[in-house]
């Protein structure tokens, strides 16, 4: 599960270990990003180094969710520019994607789909290994009973775990997680904790936008605030 | 996903659910109907003259008829049972069984009626199936309990599921007038009320009526022991409850 | 009662006001609709034939789209739980019912009324003036009957998994006998195949008496099946 | 918006007058309930008074979420007995939906329309004045630019907020909140429990299921643990 | 591309799984599909005429469940935000048109053979041996055209912009085409109307045509219209 360790074989990948000496992972300058004609980000700048953990707060609708889909490469950018993984998001917004792994709002399962179905088809799409798909369902306790139950009949924070593994079983260098905490019981949430600290360790970037500041504080290496589409430092 | 209760379990449920479904009463019948069977086929085959018309076919009437007045009769009693369940006074779960066997041997009679039916069509129209008001309403009768069945199947606790199908039994009932008046209203090809206008000599109104009664005896019988067995399947569903109970309060544990 | 009319009038306000800011149907199920009616008219090329089953035509493209504007009209529902909210809002389902029958019948209307003229360009079918009542009146009855029946099946659909497998199962044969009523009597109205108006009206005493059937029958039984 | 204070008129109601004197307003024992075929509540009993705010906590699919709901009347009780506000939750399940305020996982929002028309709609159903509803959206910060929003725009934590003010637009007498804080930033949560507090002290009885103990147990008080579908004290 | 086809065959097998966990594509709108045609016949009543269209009814009736299915293929995408994870996955959308396109071909086949055997028993129309394999090479193109016109349109109606735009209305007139060309070429494969076998292949071009005119413009095309 080792980011640095694996072989990642994408365009986008040869370009970013030659740049990897000389730049930070995430290099947002006056970012502006419109949904509908609503300016999601007005401006924003970040520059997160490898293997630090960030946690973006702030109020309701201020854009920290438009923060990490831009730097997954989901939202077009209008104004400024933007590098992530050594990618330059305004030129290709494809060659980032297989460099992150983004847990949103919503989790991307398929209610129909057994838990072992979705981590199967997510991890598969990603190229990872049937171990470490095994790995990370018992890492988040979905081995037993669950494995088998429908993802339309979990409780929320079956869901959400679910959801997590997914994630855990690419092997992502930029971490990009919307209040993962969130529906986590204390298991959970330790366990979270845990593994984004390993990833971190492993010389992963991780960027968490949460509102429970004490539990994501204390992890965090770095605190932002984001207001009004702009990131502040706190 | 269901419970799959522990070996155990369900041998030990059913040594308990180990009784017969036949009882001296029910066995009596059971004997009635087969005796009932044997004169309806020497009545049906042998004794009852053929028809002027359409000759020996015309003895397809004796099952014909019969099945499909007995399967009205059993989605009727279907709804009438249900509307029992909803009543708040006599509501209880043997009303529930006895609809939903009731709807079972029904689908099974009118099953009868088209087949019989289309065999019929094919010697005196020339075609196993026209577009005739009666079939097709018949069919569509048909595959509305059906779905009553599977609405049945679909789960949740014993009242949800008698709830739910009571209250669908008593709407599917009204498709039972249209399918009898269906031959009145539009592009008629199927017999009209033959048996009431008189069309018939005694001797195959005798025949008929026969086969009546025998169908009917054998619907008693066969609503009688698929009642029965629901209710030992509501038994064993219970029993799976108390297992899935125990592993749910263990969770806590570790 | 009261209070079931107000909830009434409520869902179906919601509902169509939905409808106006998405435009599902207007931009979706109605286009399809015709298409169906356009490619009627291609499958059976000979003018002497369409005329005469244009409104057994007409009544099937309705029919069709009864089936994906329940699918819609109970997806907004469920979608977010919001119908277990308005179980919750310790509303009547009578209230419902009534309500989404309402906004369901308004819709299927539109689609009718757009249905009509486009078989009577494609299909040369001449609508005479003595029919037009018969044929509002045919119209009316006839989109009641299938609402009604659309919201009482679609809610019984809408339930957990495996539900809506039965939707179709329970709709169709129960629209069967609406299908084949509302036809007859368009036919009439229209005069396809020399029937006269007279023959009509039967036909409206069948569909008012699903109409109500169902509309009852759905006011009361409606709470049963969408509730667990 | 003080629970006592609005008389509400339902069958229950009359019932419930009569009984708030001797009876506590949630009384559950040994309640058994199924969902599928599976026990999410496995002979759970909880008595909680007039006026107290009880968190429910515990572990992923522990059975809170159900036990939420079946207060609400949204569960069908298989075994043992539920009252709830002088309702008998086994006899008539209708009958207490008007007394009680339930926010899920699920916000019950309609994506295709505004927050006002969704809270508008919201109140209406249950009578609220135009005054109450307007009230409700500036006290959860709905009332300006976002009012007109159509409901599939907004951020997470908008929608949850959204979602509160339909809550609060209702003068529910048992309040049953499911991970409320889940999306609030810290703003909405301060405004969340003050609502709480004030609702409890107006009478109405509150019941939090949760996971951020800090937070949630700073406010309730008194707290019970949920495992595998009972209740225990902790 | 190797990759875009790893991913296309993924997704096509997950949304087969899915159709085979929920079913809801075999008991829903197959019997739908099937009662359509039943209520075919029961509209247009005479069996001369019956026969005489049954090849257009067939694909209408595939019109209406393509519809159905497509709808449901999408939804099951953006109820729970996968379309977008589907994105973040790096996964080009060649890929996912690809794949969505797959499975909804393999579902489409299915449909047509059920529909095409209750057709034989419903108006007699009868195959002929020489007829059978115009019939398939009609099917597989005409199915892969519609998938591909499906999948395109279901990306438009769920993406983002879909929703407000008319654009999903405009890729619906395409539909047409392939359907027509189908109904004829099937004609001559079942010899309706004395129609004979070779009357069939000109048809299978243009019907080739268009699956390969959409197979490839939706694999380019895709992309911009889910992204945003
Ligand atoms: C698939 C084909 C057929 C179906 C589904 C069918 C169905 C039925 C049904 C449902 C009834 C009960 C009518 C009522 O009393 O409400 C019935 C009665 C009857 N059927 Fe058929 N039938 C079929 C074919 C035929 C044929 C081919 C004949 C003979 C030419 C026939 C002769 C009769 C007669 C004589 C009755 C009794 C009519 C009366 O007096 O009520 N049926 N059939
Ligand atoms: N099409 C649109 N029209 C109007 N406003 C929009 C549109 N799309 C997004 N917005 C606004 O943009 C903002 C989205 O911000 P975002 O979702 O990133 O907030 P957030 O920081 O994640 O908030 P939260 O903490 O609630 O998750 C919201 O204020 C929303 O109202
Ligand atoms: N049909 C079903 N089949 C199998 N298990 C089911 C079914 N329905 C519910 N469950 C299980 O019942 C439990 C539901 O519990 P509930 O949603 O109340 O949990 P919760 O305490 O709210 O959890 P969370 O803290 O994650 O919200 C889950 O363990 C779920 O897996
Ligand atoms: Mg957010
Ligand atoms: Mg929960």
């Amino acid at each position: 599960m080792l980011p640095s360790a694996s072989p990642v074989s994408t365009p986008g990948k040869v370009w970013q270990l030659a740049c990897r000496a000389v730049e930070a992972v995430v290099r947002l300058s006056d970012v502006v990003a419109v949904a509908g004609r609503f300016p999601v980000l007005a401006g924003a700048s970040l520059v997160v180094e490898r293997s630090e953990i960030v946690l973006l707060r702030g109020p309701n609708g201020a854009g920290k969710t438009s923060l990490l889909r831009l730097c997954a490469g989901l939202l077009p950018i209008e104004r400024g520019s933007a590098v992530v993984a050594g990618v330059d998001l305004v030129a290709d917004r494809w060659a980032v994607r297989p460099l992150v792994g983004l847990l949103g709002h919503a989790n991307g399962l398929y209610d129909d789909l057994t838990v072992a179905d979705n981590i199967g088809f997510w991890g598969a799409t990603v190229g990872a290994t049937s171990g470490e798909i095994a790995a990370a369902m018992d890492r988040l306790g979905l081995a037993g009973r669950l494995s088998a139950v429908p993802v339309s009949r979990l409780s929320a924070g079956q869901r959400r775990r679910t959801a997590l593994a997914c994630i855990v079983a690419r092997r992502a260098q930029v971490w990009l997680l919307d209040e993962p905490h969130a529906g986590l019981d204390a298991a959970g949430r330790d366990e979270l904790d845990a593994m984004l600290r390993d990833a971190a360790a492993a010389g992963a970037t991780v960027i968490v936008a949460s509102h429970e500041h004490e539990r994501a504080g204390s992890l965090a290496t770095r605190v932002v605030e984001v207001v009004g589409g702009q990131v502040r430092a706190a | 996903m269901t419970i799959a209760a522990p070996a155990s379990q369900t041998t030990s449920s059913r040594s308990a659910l180990r009784r017969p479904t036949s009882t001296r009463f029910s066995r009596g019948l059971g004997t009635a109907v087969l005796a009932g069977l044997v004169t309806l086929v020497v009545l049906g085959l042998a004794v009852s003259p053929d028809d002027r018309i359409q000759g020996d076919a015309v003895r397809n009437l004796y099952i014909h008829v019969p099945s499909a007045w007995l399967a009205y009769l059993a989605f009727i009693v279907t709804a009438v049972s249900s509307a029992a369940y909803l009543f708040r006074r006599t509501r209880s779960l043997a009303w529930d069984r006895i609809a939903g066997a009731s709807a079972e041997v029904g689908v099974l009679f009118m099953a009868i009626t088209l087949v019989t039916g289309s065999l019929w069509g094919r010697i005196t129209w020339g075609t196993y199936w026209v577009w005739d008001s009666r079939l097709t309403t018949t069919a569509f009768l048909l595959v509305t309990y059906i779905g009553y069945l599977a609405v049945r199947g679909l789960g949740g606790s014993h009242h949800q599921r008698a709830r739910r199908s009571a209250v669908l039994a008593l709407l599917a009932v009204l498709e039972v007038p249209l399918v009898h008046f269906s031959v009145r209203w539009w592009r008629p090809l199927h017999q009209g009320q033959s048996v009431r206008n008189g069309e018939l000599s005694d001797l195959m109104l005798f025949t008929l009526f026969t086969g009546l009664v025998t169908f009917t005896l054998l619907y008693v019988w066969l609503v009688l022991h698929r009642q029965r067995v629901l209710t030992m399947d509501d038994m064993v569903a219970d029993r799976g409850l108390d297992a899935a109970l125990a592993e749910r309060q263990r969770e806590g544990g570790q | 009662m009261s209070s079931a009319w107000r909830i009434a009038r409520l869902v179906a306000a919601k509902d169509l006001r939905i409808e106006v800011r998405s435009r599902v149907v207007v931009n979706q199920v109605l286009p399809f609709a015709v298409i169906v009616m356009v490619m009627f008219a291609f499958a059976l090329d000979s003018d002497a034939v369409l005329e005469r089953v244009a409104p057994g035509l007409v009544w099937l493209a309705v029919l069709f789209s009864l089936v994906v504007v329940v699918q819609r009209s109970f997806a907004v529902e469920v979608a977010d739980g919001a119908l277990d909210a308005l179980r919750v809002a310790g509303v009547r389902p009578a209230g419902i019912f009534l309500g989404k029958s309402m906004a369901l019948g308004v819709q299927l209307l539109v689609l009718e009324a757009v249905l009509l003229v486009s078989a009577v360009v494609l299909y040369r079918a001449e609508v005479r003036p003595a029919g037009m009542l018969l044929l509002a009146v045919t119209a009316v009855s006839a989109t009641t009957g299938l609402a009604c029946i659309g919201t009482l099946y679609g809610g019984l659909a809408s339930g957990a998994r495996g539900r809506d497998t039965l939707l179709p199962l329970l709709l169709l044969p129960v629209a069967a006998p609406v299908l084949i009523g509302a036809t007859r009597a368009t036919e009439s109205a229209l005069g396809t195949g020399g029937a006269t108006t007279g023959e009509g009206w039967p036909w409206i005493g069948l569909l008012a008496l699903f109409a109500v059937a169902f509309g009852v029958g759905g006011s009361l039984a409606f709470g049963a099946l969408v509730d667990e």
